[in-house]
């Protein structure tokens, strides 16, 4: 058996190396390929491999670190990271692929960055231990700010600096949470830990009080931050908008926020205080994120802000799903991770092939391109129904699984986010309408349809959104047996 | 007789210092670029016996020395930072004149750190002290037709002897309630001072004295100026070497000697630290000098350092001495770039030259000095905490243990500080890959690209296999605990 | 901020205010009174002794001191004969 | 009978041939329409295999499941009310897509055409036999995409583009409804259960049915009302049925979709895709009679949605406005058939589903006519055509019979009638039991104003349309025999499909609740819903029987004084500035008040707005920082002034400073 | 006999003054005259203790420490001079390109 966690995070961070130092754009590209095409392989295998009937870490690896801190190399697989990993693992290929033909400066940096961030990404995935947890966290931001910043759009130098800081100052907090983990425990048992789960269990020991909810929560407004949810979204919006198309999937793969409230503050959460009024806080925020996302979508201008905003809705399920503490609440959410995913790098790669072929993204200076761009206009309708939650694709299912079975525990949550669906179909059909279908607006000039590479990536991710929809169940059992785990242990202490 | 091998590497520096000093006399200019050499290799010797006596414990000379881990950690400190100096300085006084006087006063101040490192009583620390300040002084003023280094020099010169008279007045009262000056006896007798309000006195007058130093704010008024306008290997010098020969100095003074009077002086130093921290990161990012930026993040970091007093864990303290390590390597790779950057900018007598090390100077480094670009932004991710680099081990051990004593405000501080301090190091980072080169290709300097890599070595060693050095802090810790 | 008389006197005062309220409020443990005769007594060597035996480290270094101070001053102070 | 197991073909055939279609359509002859044609034809010939299997023994339905995700299943359920709706589909999908081909031979995007329409077929025969809500319901939004599509089908036109956007948006509104009805049924179940059970699907009808007594006894407080959590749950389910049907007030949407080629208009709005809700509601008949006052609201919003739709329908210039407003119409008919079965029970699913029926029958006609004389002449607004009936004697005569049975012309008490007689008598007739019975005369005054209006608009169109002079220069000339056939088919269906199989019809779809799958005892699930059966079918009186054929003779004859004779100046009636006419005209400014008032002025310009502003505070919070940190590190900056004199000042300041600051502090502490 | 806090006293005044000129004074001798003051009263502190202690320690170290205020100077005046020779003048107030 392949070591493949460890070797999941070690190919694309070799092969990130070996691209910085590519001469020609080709090269680049070619190495990003082969890098994220051998990861891609990895992560087949590590998915051929899973059994999806246990809840227990696979491919388990660890080995002492540091000791006098008790840190320690440790990683695996479980239902609850795998399909992330498979998420990140398609879709990285086909965004080399996408991309392949943009012309841009510096490439050999471009295609080293996107791999460094996968690394980065399936790092966070896969690390047990919460030193290494937090080091890929971190790592997460710097080729994001990156792009951003280098091949950002007009307000790049204030999008990647609000991001940068904005989100480092939530995982700073979360760090420090993490860090009175850590000495809670140290004190409890006597011997310095950094494993996840190690700590996750001494929580529950814990004597109650002021502490014990602060590290709670400092590490809840870590993951929220980054998810992000309402009122933390403020970086959001600009550095979506403003990152290049590649920047933009990178950031959607950026799953790491909703991933940490499944591995970590849903064990945690029976554990605090008061579980229930922090349910109904992240019920609370997982809702409005819907409505609010979904209203603002409605009012933006430019086509990228607008899917910007959508994401902050549908990441409103993520926190409303795990906030709903029903088996299948959570794998909805989970699904809602894995989909979002799939569905927001179509939407991205599409306004970003407006913007380079009709050189605006403004949705009312845009008009008939359907006519220009038939094969993106079709793709695109996939994504944007996808997107809108049409049934028979990917987001359906999760948001279906989110609504109904949060509405066991939290039924008020479910109806204000219920009113959102009419406005995410709204600003999805008016957008669709305004830039793709009615008369062609011939100040665009001569716009080319996407190439076929480009043609290739979305096509497939469009039909991976089509397949999960329509049977979910390769990701979603293992989801499931994951959440029932987690469900049970709060069950167990009674929530 | 004492046992004199155990102060064998200072003695090495010391006669590494003589000898260069006696061989530059006789050589011709040309042949000077060897003491450069001669110098490193003394230092390596030096470091390398350090290395070897590690774990060896001894009073020497009627207690006035004191052979521990917190001196032995850091003698590895002073001499590691000399080693890059020497290093990055044979590029530097390649077309000096006067290379012997510059090796020697930068060994006799390695010489001094390092006596202060391990001095036991205050008259030995005092002296040592005002070596290692009073070499610097003429070394911050190295390049004597610039008024920018000379102003430089003056600067540190007035504030450093102000805050000389200030220690010692301080120590003048802490010897009239004690009536010693050795630091174990001092820690002995030190009732006189608790129940009067002279303890108080002498402390924040020995905070200042170090303060001067460690360059704590308000104390700091020299450093920015000093640090920016000292040619860049001197920088290199203050801010990685001597800044931390004012922490070894205040750790043994007032944890071991002074700490009946712990409850005064954790009160200010919490109060310099926090106040640091903040202005040092707030007014980094106004400046366009890339050195006195450096200087600022330097404040900063001093005041993370700092908080080790406030803690006082072992913890805390094992952080705050793995921070001296790490800043070490940091910082003076950050100020050895900048040597680079403002060689390259002087060397082709084209761009700022009033103000060489000029954000703009960066411009496209990536471009034109790709060694120099990449070891400057490993060591500014570094001082800004991202991992797995030095800075983000040492912030990680030290800020961690503010959360194990329950200083959650001083810790929320702290990360603030930390993120704002992101916000001119990724500047920086921009300028040298993300904005166009305005000039040609160069290629970085051997000493330059030696001592930029070893800097790198160092940070990214710490970084990521931090096990052995969390020991040595540890045990370094002991020594206070 | 130029000179600034005033501020530099009452910094001045301030400090001397909080020196002498520190050193007068305290109740310093002195020998109950001072040998009979100082100018009698000489401790030169005493001192002499201490120099050489309990602090001759500081007696070295204060030698490299000196030297470094020579160096340093030597080399500040020398005009560059091809200015 | 092994054709049953081959059940779940009948949406996947017509979905493979959209994939097929839709990727090589360009490349087979007239842009692939065989492809789907042999699919649905194929699909028809199971459907029509399995329905007269069903007929021969009604209690063995076909039903066959399996797990699709988590507790939730996929599954094939064919019972009488599938088998009918089934065949209905298949049959009249085969005969609008063969005339398609004619229709839409000109068009250059015609296999994209095809494709759409394949895929809503199998969309629409997945809704029609699923076993379970979820199944219905992801096959129900599937439509719904078909139809936005459809209708943008010509998507270069700035209103089709708009009236695909209307037409989803409206009917997301009543999805919405609907989808919470399936939340709320399945958090229900969920609790009623005590958890999952392995193998059981949790929202299969029989499972769901099986729960109706408590789901029924669970109250809920809204708005200070207790009310039964099934009334919520079926009032939520109608909710999406009147979005589907177009009913009101969600009706809107539907004129609109006229904007899609006629043969769509034909086939989703008019004869399938709008029946949906009517499905739905027939579909989960057991717990509508079972929640108290649900059925109620079915009928008067049917009724009422009967006769408002046909006051716009006689004013409407557009030929296809003009059947859109009638299929509204006719679908509020259909709701009231529904829900009259407060009073007689099951017996109203067989009259709604034969008034659905019959109603495809002749509405497809009337649309494939109309599109036949759009198709000739090339315009579609009554006022410049007349006398078309001369170049296009099929169509007009064939157009005339559906007129006929949409009308509702045939003699009481025989067997002699067209199809729209029988279906649409019957439900008003059941509306007069139902009106003797609980005393409540409204539906039933609804349901026969409704009649007359119906005759006047379809005599109006025909009229119009087909007799006179020529209005305007129109070329024209018969269409061509692919789409004749299809017309001649269907006008023997409008004919004389309901004569023939009016009694069969109703005992047939009686069995649909109690067979191998599923059991329920309508009686007393009626007795839990609180509404009294009445068996009392056929001792009206005779003028009401009559009283429906009367009316719609009265429709003919106004329509024929004023569209044929022109015996009255229409133009002083029929101008905006008679505000009833007006207001007809402007569909009671339900534009006005639905898409500026309520879309653009209070969801996108108040709370959207609101929410914008929201967001630039909690922005504004965050930038502020930003802005802030760098003016403080502009002034505190000039701290350093650069004169070393001022330097020295701070330290020693520092020094004073904090030795008093630590005693102050101290001493507080 | 004469109090310890006389010259406790003296040696703060003295260094107050000192400190005081170092705020004041331009001229770069007259700055180090007054740190030299300042240094010198420390002295007067370390040898009055040493007195009143009965312990040498400090007058040992008031000898280091007039060793150490002399190289001081030493640099001091070499680093005016190099001043001098550029400027023409050591008006300390008037060096202010580093700031900010």
């Amino acid at each position: 058996m392949l070591p493949v966690a460890s070797l999941l995070i070690l190919v694309p961070l070799i092969f990130a190396a070996v691209t910085f130092f590519a001469k020609t754009k080709e090269q680049a590209a070619g190495m990003g390929l082969l890098g994220s095409l051998v990861t891609l392989g990895l992560a087949l295998y590590a998915y051929m491999n899973f059994d999806s009937s246990t809840a227990a870490m696979q491919f388990f690896e660890s080995v002492e670190w540091i000791p006098s801190l008790g840190v320690s190399y440790t990683v695996g697989i479980d239902g609850i990271s795998m399909p992330l990993i498979l998420l990140n693992a398609i879709v990285i290929p086909l965004l080399v692929l996408y991309s392949w033909k943009e012309e841009r400066e510096a490439p050999n940096r471009f295609y080293g960055l996107i791999l460094t961030m996968q690394a980065a990404v399936i790092g966070v995935f896969v690390a047990l231990d919460f030193f290494m947890f937090y080091i890929f966290w971190e790592l997460t931001l710097i080729p994001l700010f990156f792009m951003v910043n280098i091949w950002g759009g007009e307000k790049r130098a204030h999008a990647s600096y609000k991001f940068f800081i904005y989100t480092h100052v939530a995982s700073l907090v979360m760090l420090l949470g993490i860090f009175g983990l850590f000495y809670a425990a140290w004190q409890q048992t006597g011997v310095p830990t950094f494993d996840i789960r190690e700590l996750i269990a001494q929580f529950q020991f814990f004597e109650s009080g002021m502490l014990r909810d602060a590290i709670f929560l400092a590490i809840l407004f870590g993951f929220l931050a980054k998810i992000p949810t309402f009122p933390f979204h403020s970086w959001l919006p600009d550095a979506y908008s403003e990152a290049p198309t590649a920047g933009s999937v990178l950031f959607v793969l950026l799953k790491i926020g909703g991933y940490g409230l499944f591995r970590i503050i849903l064990p945690m959460l029976p554990n605090t205080g008061s579980p229930n009024l922090i349910i109904a806080m992240m019920g609370l925020l997982g809702s409005v994120s819907i409505l609010y996302g979904a209203l603002l979508a409605l009012r933006q201008k430019d086509l990228k802000r607008m899917i910007a905003y959508s994401s902050v809705s549908h990441m409103g399920y993520v926190t409303l799903g795990s906030a709903g503490l029903v088996a299948l609440s959570v794998s909805g959410a989970m699904f809602q991770q894995f989909s979002h995913g799939l569905i927001m790098s179509i939407l991205f790669m599409s306004a970003g092939a407006i913007h380079a072929s009709a050189g605006t993204r403004i949705i009312n200076e845009l008009g008939g391109l359907a006519r220009k761009m038939p094969k993106l206009a079709v793709i695109m309708m996939v994504g944007f129904m996808a997107s809108l939650g049409l049934p028979g694709l990917t987001g359906f299912i999760a948001e279906f699984l989110v609504l109904t079975f949060s509405f066991v525990n939290l039924p008020g949550f479910v109806v204000i986010a219920l009113l959102a669906i009419v406005i995410t179909a709204g600003y999805h059909l008016w957008a669709m309408q305004r830039a793709m279908f009615g008369v062609y607006n011939e100040k665009l000039g001569d716009v080319k349809d996407i190439n076929a590479l480009q043609v290739f990536s979305m096509a497939v991710i469009a039909l991976l959104v089509l397949y999960f929809g329509l049977n979910p169940s390769p990701v979603l059992d293992m989801m499931i047996t994951n959440s029932e785990a987690i469900v049970s242990l709060a069950a167990a202490a009674g929530v | 007789m004492e046992n004199l091998t155990l102060l064998a590497p200072e003695l090495a520096i010391a006669v590494t210092g003589l000898f260069v000093l006696l061989a530059g006399i006789f050589m011709s200019p040309q042949a000077k670029n060897m003491l450069g050499y001669l110098a490193t290799f003394g230092i390596l010797g030096a470091l390398g016996l350090t290395v070897g006596s590690f774990g060896t414990e001894a009073a020497m000379f009627s207690g006035t020395l004191s052979i521990d881990a917190l001196s032995q950690f850091f003698k590895l400190v002073f001499l590691a930072v000399a080693l890059l100096v020497s290093v990055a300085a044979i590029k530097y006084t390649e077309d000096s004149n006067h290379t012997e006087e510059f090796y020697a006063l930068v060994l006799f101040a390695t010489f001094g750190m390092m006596f202060v490192a391990s001095a036991n009583d205050l008259i030995v620390l005092f002296c040592a002290f005002e070596l290692a300040s009073l070499a610097t002084y003429a070394l911050a003023g190295y390049e004597k037709q610039n008024a920018r280094s000379l102003e430089a020099a003056m600067k540190y010169f007035v504030i450093g002897s102000v805050s000389a008279a200030l220690m010692l007045f301080g120590i003048s009262f802490v010897y009239g309630a004690t009536g010693t000056t050795s630091i174990p006896l001092i820690a002995a007798n030190s009732g006189l001072l608790v129940n009067n309000p002279i303890g108080l006195v002498a402390v924040v007058l020995l905070i200042a004295g170090f303060g001067f130093k460690m360059a704590l704010v308000p104390f700091h008024m020299w450093a920015p100026d000093t640090y920016q306008g000292s040619p860049s290997v001197v920088s290199a010098l203050l801010a990685a070497g001597s800044k931390k020969m004012g922490f070894v100095a205040a750790f043994r003074l007032f944890i071991v000697a002074l700490i009946a009077l712990q409850p005064d002086w954790q009160l200010a130093f919490t109060i310099l630290a926090v106040v640091t921290m903040t202005f040092g990161n707030v007014v980094a990012v106004a400046q366009t000098s890339v050195k006195r930026m450096l200087a600022y993040s330097s404040l900063a970091q001093a005041g993370y350092i700092a908080m080790a007093f406030v803690v006082m864990t072992p913890m805390a303290l094992t952080g705050g001495i793995l921070y001296a390590l790490a800043h070490a390597f940091m910082k003076a790779g950050a100020f050895i770039a900048a040597a680079a950057v403002v060689w390259m900018v002087t060397s082709e007598k084209k761009g700022n030259l009033e103000v060489p090390d000029h954000l703009d100077s960066f411009k496209g480094l990536g471009k034109r000095m790709p060694l120099a670009a990449i070891s400057m932004t490993i060591f500014v991710f570094a001082l800004a905490g991202i991992p797995p680099t030095a800075g983000y081990m040492a912030k990680f051990v030290l800020f961690s243990s503010t959360i194990q004593a329950g200083l959650v405000w001083l810790a929320v501080i702290a990360i603030l500080n930390s993120a704002l301090s992101l916000f001119y190091y990724a500047r920086l980072v921009k300028y040298m890959y993300f904005l166009p080169p305005d000039g040609e290709k160069v290629s970085t300097p051997f000493p330059y690209a030696m001592a930029l890599l070893l800097a790198v070595a160092g940070v990214l060693v710490i970084g990521i296999w931090p096990e052995p050095f969390m020991q040595w802090a540890m045990e370094a810790a002991k020594v206070l605990v | 901020m130029q000179i600034n008389r005033p501020a530099a006197l009452a910094v001045s005062l301030l400090f001397l205010f909080v020196v002498v309220l520190g050193t007068f409020g305290t109740s310093w443990n002195t020998v109950s009174e001072l040998p009979a005769n100082p100018a009698d007594q000489s401790n030169i060597e005493g001192i002499g002794m201490l120099i050489f035996t309990q602090y001759v480290v500081p007696f070295e270094v204060l030698s490299i001191v000196l030297l470094a101070s020579l160096i340093g001053a030597i080399y500040m102070a020398k005009g560059e004969g091809d200015k | 009978m092994a054709l049953e197991e081959f059940a779940f073909l009948i949406p996947v055939l017509p979905a493979l041939a959209f994939v097929i279609t839709f990727f090589f359509g360009k490349k087979l002859p007239s842009g692939g329409a065989i492809v789907p044609i042999a699919a649905i034809a194929a699909s028809f010939v199971i459907s029509f295999m399995i329905t007269l299997g069903l007929l021969a023994n009604p209690e063995e339905v076909v039903s066959q499941s399996v797990s699709w995700f988590a507790v939730l299943n996929l599954g094939v359920l064919i019972d009488p009310l599938a088998a009918v709706m089934l065949s209905m589909v298949t049959f009249v999908s085969l005969l609008i897509h063969i005339y398609a081909v004619g229709y839409m031979s000109h068009d250059p995007a015609k296999s994209r055409y095809f494709a759409e329409t394949a895929l809503f077929t199998a969309a629409m025969l997945s809704l029609i036999l699923s076993d379970n809500i979820l199944q219905l319901f992801v096959s129900w939004e599937l439509v719904g995409l078909c139809s936005y599509l459809l209708i943008g089908f010509w998507f270069e036109k700035p209103s089709a583009a708009s009236a695909a956007k209307k037409a989803f948006l409206t009917t997301r509104i009543g999805d919405v409804m609907f989808l919470t009805g399936i939340i709320v049924l399945t958090a229900d179940l969920l609790k009623l259960a005590g958890g999952f059970t392995e193998g059981v699907y949790l929202l299969r009808f029989d499972e769901i049915f099986g729960y109706i007594p408590q789901l029924s006894a669970l109250q809920a407080n809204v708005f200070g009302f207790e009310v039964s959590h099934l009334t919520i749950i079926t009032l939520l389910f109608f909710g999406g049925a009147v979005g589907k049907s177009g009913q009101f007030p969600l009706h809107v949407w539907l004129p609109d979709a006229m904007e899609g080629p006629t043969t769509v208009s034909a086939l989703i709005h008019a004869a399938t895709m709008v029946t949906a809700g009517v499905y739905l509601v027939a579909r989960t008949f057991p717990m509508f009679i079972a929640a108290p006052d649900s059925l109620m609201v079915v009928a008067y919003f049917g009724g009422f949605t009967a006769l408002f739709a046909g006051t716009m329908g006689i004013v409407m210039n557009d030929l296809k406005r003009v059947l859109a407003f009638s299929t509204i119409s006719q679908l509020g008919y259909m709701m009231l058939g529904l829900g009259l079965g407060a009073a007689i029970g099951l017996e109203a699913v067989g009259v709604s589903l034969f008034h659905l029926i019959n109603h495809a029958f002749f509405k497809a006609l009337l649309f494939l006519c109309a599109g036949s004389v759009i198709h000739a002449v090339g315009t579609q607004d009554m006022r410049e055509l007349g006398g078309v009936g001369k170049v296009m004697p099929i169509t007009a005569a064939t157009m005339a019979v559906a007129a006929l049975a949409l009308a509702g012309f045939g003699i009481p008490g025989t067997s002699i009638g067209t199809s729209g007689f029988f279906s649409k008598d019957a439900i008003i007739e059941s509306a007069f039991l139902f009106g003797e019975h609980t005393h409540n005369w409204v539906p039933y005054l609804f349901s026969i104003a409704a009649a007359l209006l119906t005759s006047i608009y379809i005599f109006r169109l025909i009229f119009m349309t087909f007799t006179g002079k020529p209005r305007s220069s129109y070329g024209g000339h018969e269409s061509p025999a692919v789409m004749t056939i299809p017309l001649g088919i269907l006008a023997l269906f409008a004919l004389v499909f309901g004569g023939l199989t009016q009694t069969g019809f109703m005992n047939f779809l009686e069995e649909t609740f109690t067979n191998s799958f599923v059991s329920v005892d309508i009686g007393s699930l009626a007795e839990i819903g609180g509404n009294e059966l009445v068996h009392a079918a056929g001792h009206e009186p005779l003028f009401i029987l009559w009283l429906p054929l009367i009316v719609a003779l009265a429709g003919l004859g106004i329509a024929f004084a004023l569209y044929y004779l022109r015996a009255v100046d229409l133009g002083a009636l029929a101008s905006m500035k008679n505000p009833v006419y007006k207001l007809l005209y402007k569909r009671y400014y339900q534009h006005e008040i639905y898409t500026e008032f309520f879309s653009i002025g209070v969801v996108y310009g108040v709370v959207a707005f609101l929410a914008q502003v929201v967001d630039v505070v909690v922005d504004s919070i965050v930038e502020a920082v930003g802005i802030v940190t760098v003016a403080a590190s502009e002034e505190l900056r000039k701290i350093q002034t650069g004169v070393v004199q001022t330097y020295a000042t701070v330290v020693i300041a520092g020094v004073s400073l904090l030795i008093i600051l630590v005693k102050l502090i101290m001493e507080v502490l | 006999m004469i109090p310890l806090s006389f010259y406790l006293g003296l040696a703060a005044l003295l260094f107050s003054i000192g400190l005081y000129g170092v705020m004041t004074h331009k001229s770069g001798i007259r700055l180090i005259m007054c740190i030299e003051l300042m240094l010198n009263s420390a002295n007067l502190n370390l040898v009055a203790f040493s007195s009143y202690t009965d312990t040498l320690n400090g007058q040992v170290f008031a000898l280091f420490s007039i060793a150490l205020a002399a190289a001081e100077a030493a640099i001091g005046f070499a680093i005016f001079m190099a001043i001098y020779r550029m400027h023409d003048r050591i008006n300390l107030d008037e060096l202010n390109l580093l700031r900010w």
